[in-house]
């Protein structure tokens, strides 16, 4: 289980944590094609290394913050 | 079986004075307390313990300890007991477990003769014809060799084992003497250490050592005891480590549960686990009476077992050379000393059941019963490999050590080198200080970040530099081979003759030469093997060593039991405030999600009758409830919500609809304005966890502008549905300060009143059975005294409680669907009929684009109610909708009940847009086959669809 | 199987034993040319499937698979090794019935005995609504001709008599969806067959090799590549190959691969645990499937049962496995089976796998011409490798979508047209 | 309201052991006041006693709970300094809470909760939330003279399971556990 470093709780076992996946720029609903709405939707960098990325912090401060994690080594920098 | 116990050894771990009575397949035998298994049957002469997997050879003691191929034994219900290290107890009955009729006479003896013909993945050449045949015949005959012992399932353990969480600073992987020092040395430089040993008592090879060698662990295992910075965990093995050194231990040392999982966040881990020894291959090397130098050792000084009369020993090390001494001392004639630091070697062992002879590279033959050989360790390095390490193999010293570690993880003893005890011990408590400074200086960062903390004082303390002296590289002479071939992995009868098999066929990477011969594959994961396996491949391949690599130990380190790793049973259960009263008055349990409800209370039919006729309540806690205040509330129903929110008036309610940003409908429910700014939004039971957290997020990420706050309130707020006709009559016995009546009170609406003398109780006019209903939302701490007066004073109209399967059968008559049962993964806002709610001129609501995509569409399914024109014909919840007699599927059944109202059997389904108008006459394909013809209806609502019922 | 192939059998069996001869090299070790007519990325399952299939029913044998590990190395020989068709929508029903018929015959067509065994297949069913998905499953199979049932409490007892179907535990054994003809395959020899018969028809297997980028021309991205481009050839870390079609079959590696071309993925990549306990005397029959408890069990043929569970929730490309895994797995096996406490957990090992948002893969052409995709495949890629080799190897030689895989197309998503195998996933309680 | 009985869904269960190692009470009367947007100086994670009793807890950002004894919400309330971004709610009836203490009470917990419980890290008095059981909980560590305590509070409708984990994971340190309260 890795630490996920919560900005609010501090270092937090990830049990206590969700993770929302890689972070995406939602467009203009109003003004957005379908193309770019299903861009926004399904289509992802899903790279191998250092991603940015929401994790809910369900269990405790219940906050959505953003980190980086390194999705080869499962290192985490702060985005701050 | 005659007694093979020495007198009194200076070292013994064995009580005599404490006989213990076991079986051995089946017959009665003795032991002393402090044997282990296999130590108490070599004392009573047992050679053979076990027939091999494939050929059936015999096996004896090879290692006398955890991962010896050849102690693996039933006990009890119990299988694959490692009999090596597994303390002997009364009454244990212990036996054989790959043998059939007996150890004696096994008839899969048979194989050994076609042995020549079952090389390395013989099975995937043959059996193939004819076809009939392996179906048939020999994959079941093949399942018969399964190796293995017994599962007892009709038994269980579940539930009896334990675990807990740890919080180490330091911990010690090992307790030998570096281990020992390691933990020392941490906590007198002020960490927190948990040091885990797999034998049962610390110390290593100094247990089976000299005089001084006891000596120094004496000292230090008095150190250690008083040490209050250091707890002991032995018979307990460090299983795994995991990504942010999150490592598992396996505690057998408990006094209460049979195994604890101890789940330790490290600071740092020091791994000292010493060094395994490694056997030789050559032919015969697997005959009882053949063992590794380390196994004669403990089986004299441990444990008082003289291992055989007539001794060669084939040494490369100081470890054979003090087994030389050790044998003789314990009265084994050592007839032969095979030196390979000379370059004599043995060629081959001779022997059936137990080492008949020795023949030697010189072409001598040496009758003995007893061969033991020093040649070679392999370092247990699986706990590296899980941190990402790959340990690198130095030909000098004949074995593989850990390069450039990550900081948090340190090494000593035996994996990091040779030394005296003395320089195990300077080591390993030098290791233990850089350990600690490490692990404190995370601890410091870590308080520091941490909000619930009391904050340091003061700063971090300053980064040791690693000035450990490092542990030597005893140069060993690289032997992994005799000139014959032999086994490799016993436990899987591979030999090296079926790996040079494989490499030629192209099998000539480790890992496909792994799964090609299955080498490495049993029950001790390579850890006897799989350097030997790779000393294999280089020689076919004329490489070196270095240059092959291994495959690489996963965790478990050693097998744990399920049972541990389960642990207790933590099954978290919901229950509302009712329902202890629930089932005390004869309610069925229904699971939903993690709710317990009531299902029905005996007769659901009538239990929906009576809601139409009379009046009925139902506890529908399990609602999801959100508690919503702020001056923004409206502005994020609207983004939520494909409706409209801003017009709703104090006091009143309305049906909100959500879906997902795919369109995809999600969730839905009624919500109401309690005062300007303060709202009750209720969700399904399964949704509520979901939506809240959706909540916060477009509150928190999207728009953090908005002024509210979310609160969920569940299970503080008990929700009573009273139905029927007689439910308004009901409520205003009870009702003290909201006027009831259909004017001031209309359909829709909502108010906040007293109930049974129960103040801050919520009141919402709305229904989802089709009749004239209230929910009534009572603070949960009172909500008993609600429901018993709710009983009580309506017993002259016929209240009586409903349960889950009424509401089904009450809300398909009305038409009501359920999102999730009659909407699915795919289903969109067209599909759920949600036409008239949708507003699709909103700037943003979640899902829009798609929201307005669907409407465009005239492929989407859509959900229509249907009526069996037969209305004796039930059909099944998943029933197929079908194009006449083809098998084309167009819709299917997604809700089915007979309805007692109209005495006739009800559905809801999805169809095919072209299925879709009132009166179309569908063909619905029963389980049993049949086709039966249903009528498409108007509305949803099978009964009173202009909801005259409810509106009074 | 052309005259140079060595083919076995019982007899050569007997013959070796006897001469103790040595046997031939499954594949050989072939020249590294810098072009070829198709370039296959990734040796697995599919990638060598395609590959045999394109050799043997189309003829088309000037091809080469890379893999940058070793055949097999991905997937292929780390699932389950459950195969089924008995899935939800027709057009996935068709699909793996298939595929389920090529695994039957596959040890005569392949000549290597990859020990299919047909032992049923018991999807359990905790709650109401996992019931209801069940019986939806057994009509749409039983419309298809899949022989697929719902079975009470006590008809799964006797299939698996180590199950407890006893009604008060925490999560009841309600029923059962039946599917006698799914069973396991051992799925490294699915592996070496296909890639020993390709070798034996003129394919190039290439082992070591990676793929460093996928060379474009024409396309609206950088360097020529993406919507509107064509493909030329790869660069490899052995040196360029041109190519006029190169097919992506590398799974968890898939969006990394298809970056290369300019054709993002709807994909992120998780891991996906499994583990196996030590061997004990056969007692499981079957294979056992909880969707609620998130757990499979089967048990080998040499005793060992084998677990595998759903995807980590959390998208990386480490396979190092967590303790959390075994934990929940065998706290749910042991709901199913309380039985079996005392038996020992080996080994963890997880593999990578391309989750696609509606739980089906991703096939064919794509906005890049020659460059081909069959991708995607989740947790299921391993039941269907057969058929996406055949159906993958018929789109490349025709150069038309497979009817069978038109549903899975890549624009599927930007048309908004998912399948509909998800919709059983998401049925809520 | 005085006159009303509140039913708490942990039944009053107050568990002790002989020794006097661990005990068990139910606390789930206990006021609970949540107060959002504006309130004290009371930092997240941090807790601070009022002379009168009350405990303000901060329970996360821009948030805290008031805990007071039974019955005395109104008064609470009346207590509270509010702006019109202050949002109050009663959540007494939506937590059940109980009290963990004694001299093993930080060994009971670590068997049941991941977080480190070590003093420098979770002193008297810290406030945070994290899986107990596998139910997401509020916990205050409260010591009462030098022993320590913990309050632990979950949705209602887990109290009684929990306090059979919460219990079950006690009884190795000598709590009595009724068979109505046993775990399996």
């Amino acid at each position: 289980m890795i630490i996920v470093p919560c900005p609010h709780c501090g270092p937090r076992n990830s049990v206590d944590l969700r993770n929302c996946g890689e972070v995406v720029n939602r467009p203009n609903p109003d003004t957005a094609t379908l193309t770019e709405w299903r861009t926004y939707l399904y289509l992802r960098e899903n790279a191998a290394g250092w991603v940015s990325e929401t994790w809910y912090c369900r269990a405790g401060c219940r906050r959505y913050f953003t980190i980086e994690r390194n999705t080869v080594t499962n290192e985490i920098r702060d985005q701050s | 079986m005659s007694s093979h116990r020495l007198p009194p050894q200076p070292g013994e771990v064995i009580d005599r004075s404490t006989v213990i009575n076991f079986t051995w397949n089946g017959q009665p035998v003795i032991g002393l307390a402090g044997d282990t298994i296999a130590s108490a049957l070599a004392a009573q002469g047992v050679d053979v313990f076990s027939r091999s997997m494939k050929y059936h050879r015999h096996r004896g003691i090879m290692t006398a300890d955890h991962w010896d191929p050849n102690l693996s034994l039933q006990v009890d219900d119990e299988p694959n007991v490692r009999a090596g290290t597994r303390l002997l107890a009364e009454g244990m009955q212990v036996s054989t477990q790959n043998v059939w009729p007996s150890l004696q006479h096994d008839v899969g003896v048979l194989n050994k003769a076609v042995g020549r013909f079952l090389s390395a993945g013989f099975y995937y050449k043959t059996f193939m014809k004819p076809k009939f045949l392996w179906d048939n015949v020999y994959q079941s005959v093949l399942r018969k060799f399964a190796p293995g012992g017994r599962v007892h399932w009709k038994t269980s353990t579940h539930g009896a084992y334990d675990k807990r969480y740890a919080h180490p600073d330091v911990l010690v992987a090992g307790g030998g003497p570096a281990g020992m020092a390691a933990a020392l040395g941490a906590a007198q430089a002020g960490a927190s250490v948990l040091l885990v040993e797999m034998a049962p008592e610390l110390g290593g090879h100094l247990c089976w050592g000299n005089d001084a060698e006891r000596a120094a662990l004496d000292k230090l295992t008095t150190a250690v005891i008083a040490e209050a910075n250091i707890e002991v965990m032995t018979r307990s093995t460090v299983t795994g480590r995991y990504d942010h050194n999150w490592v598992a231990v396996m505690q057998g040392d408990h006094p209460l549960a049979p195994e604890r999982l101890v789940k330790a966040r490290v600071g740092s881990l020091v791994v000292a686990p010493g060094l395994i020894e490694r056997p030789l291959i050559f032919s015969g090397n697997d005959i009882p009476g053949v063992m590794l130098s380390g196994a004669a050792r403990r089986l004299i000084n441990l444990w008082a077992v003289k291992p055989g009369q007539r001794a060669v020993v084939l040494t490369a090390n100081a470890e054979g050379d003090a087994a030389v001494k050790d044998l003789q001392a314990a009265g084994v004639e050592v007839v032969e000393v095979v030196d390979v630091r000379t370059g004599a070697m043995v060629a081959s062992a001779v022997g059936k059941s137990r080492l008949q002879k020795v023949v030697l590279e010189d072409g001598r033959t040496i009758e003995a019963d007893l061969l033991v050989t020093a040649t070679g360790w392999t370092a247990p390095t699986s706990l590296l490999n899980m941190a990402g390490n790959r340990p690198v193999y130095d030909p000098q010293a004949a074995r593989y050590f850990p390069e450039n570690l990550p900081e948090e993880i340190l090494t000593s003893g035996g994996i990091a080198g040779n030394g005296s005890t003395d320089e195990l011990i300077a080591h390993g408590s030098a290791t233990g200080v850089l350990a600690a400074n490490r692990s404190l200086r995370l601890r410091h960062s870590r308080r520091a970040a941490t909000a619930r903390s009391r904050s340091p004082e003061g700063p971090a303390p300053e980064a040791l530099t690693d000035t450990r002296t490092p542990l030597r590289r005893e140069a060993h002479p690289e032997c992994y081979r005799a000139s014959t071939h032999g086994f490799v992995d016993y436990a899987e009868d591979v030999s090296s003759k079926d790996l040079i098999q494989a490499a030629g066929e192209g099998f000539d990477s480790i890992e496909l030469m792994k799964r090609y011969t299955t080498v490495t594959m049993g029950p001790a994961q390579g850890k006897l093997e799989t350097v030997n396996a790779a000393a294999v491949l280089a020689e076919s391949r004329g490489m070196d060593l270095a240059d092959i690599g291994t495959t690489v130990w996963r965790p478990p380190f050693a097998p744990i039991s399920l049972g541990a790793l389960a642990g207790r049973i933590f099954e978290p259960v919901r229950r509302s405030a009712l329902q202890d009263w629930h089932e005390a008055h004869g309610a069925t349990a229904l699971l939903a999600g993690q709710w317990v409800r009531p299902d029905h209370y005996g007769d659901a039919v009538a239990e929906a009758q009576n809601v139409r006729n009379g009046v009925g309540i139902i506890d529908v806690t399990p609602l999801g409830k959100i508690d919503l205040q702020g001056p923004d509330v409206a502005k994020l129903l609207e983004l939520v919500y494909v409706n409209r929110w801003e017009s709703l008036k104090v006091g009143r309610v309305r049906y909100g609809a959500m879906v997902a940003e795919d369109g995809v409908v999600s969730d839905d429910g009624v919500t109401g304005r309690l005062s300007e700014n303060h709202w009750l939004m209720t969700t399904t039971s399964s949704g509520a966890g979901a939506v809240w957290e959706m909540l916060e997020d477009w509150l928190q990420t999207g728009h953090p502008e908005w002024q509210v706050h979310v609160t969920p309130v569940t299970g503080g707020l008990t929700s009573i549905n009273v139905a029927g006709p007689h439910s308004r009559q009901l409520l205003e016995r009870l009702v003290s300060n909201v006027d009831l009546s259909s004017d001031a009170f209309p359909y829709f609406s909502v108010r906040q009143g007293t109930v049974a003398d129960v103040p801050d109780c919520v009141i919402w006019r709305i229904g989802f059975t089709g009749e004239l209903s209230f929910e009534v939302h009572v603070p949960s701490g009172h909500a008993l005294a609600v429901w018993e007066a709710l009983l009580a004073e309506g017993q002259d109209l016929g209240c009586a409680p409903f349960g889950v399967e009424a509401q089904r059968i009450l809300r398909l008559e009305k038409g009501h669907y359920i999102v999730g049962q009659d909407t699915d993964g795919l289903s969109k806002a067209p599909t759920a009929g949600l036409g008239g709610l949708v507003k699709l001129d909103k700037t943003d609501t979640i899902g829009l684009p798609e929201l307005r995509a669907a409407y465009q569409r005239e492929d989407l399914p859509i959900l229509v109610a249907v009526q069996p024109d037969d209305p004796t014909v039930l059909p099944e919840e998943a029933a197929q909708i079908v194009d006449g007699q083809t098998a084309t599927i167009l819709g299917r059944v997604t809700s089915s009940r007979h309805s007692p109202t109209l005495g006739r059997s009800i559905c809801l389904a999805q169809v095919a847009p072209q299925l879709a108008a009132p009166g179309t006459v569908i063909t619905v394909l029963m389980a049993d086959g049949r086709r039966i013809p249903a009528t498409v209806q108007e509305h949803h609502a099978h009964l009173d669809h202009q909801g005259a019922r409810q509106r009074v | 199987m052309p005259q140079h192939a060595y083919k076995y059998s019982a007899a050569k069996l007997l013959r070796h034993g006897l001469t103790r001869g040595t046997w031939p090299r499954m594949w050989r070790q072939p020249e590294f040319k810098d072009t070829y007519d198709v370039v296959i990325i990734g040796g697995g399952l599919h990638g060598l499937a395609t590959a045999y299939y394109l050799a043997t029913e189309h003829g088309i044998t000037n091809v080469a698979v890379l893999d940058k590990g070793y055949l097999g190395g991905g997937g292929s020989g780390r699932n389950t090794a459950i195969v089924r068709s008995n899935y939800l929508t027709p057009e996935g029903v068709a699909f793996y019935d298939r595929s389920l018929h090529l695994y039957n015959t596959m040890a005569d067509d392949l000549n290597l005995n990859v020990m299919f065994s047909r032992r049923g297949h018991l999807t359990l069913a905790h709650t109401d609504s996992a019931l209801r998905t069940m019986h939806w499953r057994a009509e749409v199979n039983k419309l298809q001709g899949i022989d697929s049932s719902v079975i009470d409490p006590s008809d799964v007892k006797k299939e698996a008599p180590s199950l407890d179907v006893s009604p008060n535990t925490r999560y009841p054994i309600l029923g059962a969806l039946f599917h006698p003809p799914g069973g396991t395959v051992r799925h490294d020899a699915v592996v070496w067959g296909y890639a020993r018969a390709a070798d034996h028809h003129g394919v190039h297997l290439h082992q070591q090799t990676e793929v460093l980028d996928i060379l474009c021309e024409g396309g609206t991205g950088p360097e020529g590549k993406g919507p509107g481009g064509k493909v030329t050839g790869v660069r490899t870390s052995r040196g360029d190959i041109s190519a006029p079609i190169v097919v992506n079959c590398t799974a968890g590696w898939a969006s990394l691969i298809s970056n290369m071309a300019g054709v993002p993925l709807p994909i992120t990549t998780h891991p996906l645990q499994a583990a196996v306990t030590e061997p004990t005397k056969v007692f499981l029959p079957t294979v056992v499937v909880s969707g609620s408890l998130h757990v499979y069990v089967s048990q080998t043929d040499r005793g060992e049962l084998v677990f595998g569970a759903s995807v980590d929730p959390v998208g990386t490309y480490r396979v190092n496995g967590t303790l959390e895994f075994t934990e929940e797995l065998a706290g749910h096996v042991l709901e199913l089976m309380p039985g079996i406490s005392k038996m020992r957990l080996m080994r963890q090992w997880s593999g990578l796998c391309d989750m696609t948002p509606d739980y089906s893969p991703v096939m064919g052409f794509t906005p890049v011409e020659g460059y081909l995709v069959d991708v995607g495949w989740g947790t299921y890629g391993f039941k269907a490798g057969p058929v996406s080799g055949e159906t993958m190897a018929r789109t490349i030689a025709t150069g038309k979508t497979d009817e069978m895989i038109a549903p899975f197309n890549l624009s599927r998503f930007t048309e908004g047209d998912l399948v509909g195998e998800k919709g059983a996933a998401a049925v809520g309680h | 309201m005085s006159d009303l009985l509140f039913q708490s869904p942990l039944n009053k269960a107050e568990l002790t052991s002989p020794g006097g190692n661990i005990g068990l009470t139910d606390e789930s009367a206990t006021t609970k006041i949540l107060v959002r947007g504006q309130g004290p100086a009371v930092a997240y994670g941090q807790s601070k006693l009022l002379p009168n009793g009350t405990l303000i807890c901060g329970s996360r950002p821009d948030e805290w709970t008031f805990l007071a004894g039974p019955g005395k919400s109104a008064e609470v309330q009346a207590g509270i300094d509010q702006s019109e971004a202050t949002t109050i709610v009663d959540i007494t009836h939506g937590r059940a809470m109980m009290r963990l203490f004694g001299p093993a009470a930080t060994q009971a917990l670590a068997k049941v909760c991941s977080i480190d419980l070590a003093d420098d890290l979770t002193p008297d008095g810290a406030v945070f939330s994290a899986s107990v059981a596998k139910v997401t909980c509020d916990l205050v560590r409260s010591d009462s003279q030098g022993i320590q305590a913990y309050l632990i509070s979950c949705e209602r409708s887990f109290g009684a399971y929990l306090i059979s984990a919460v219990a079950d994971a006690a009884q190795e340190f000598g709590l009595g556990v009724p068979a109505e309260l046993s775990l399996h």
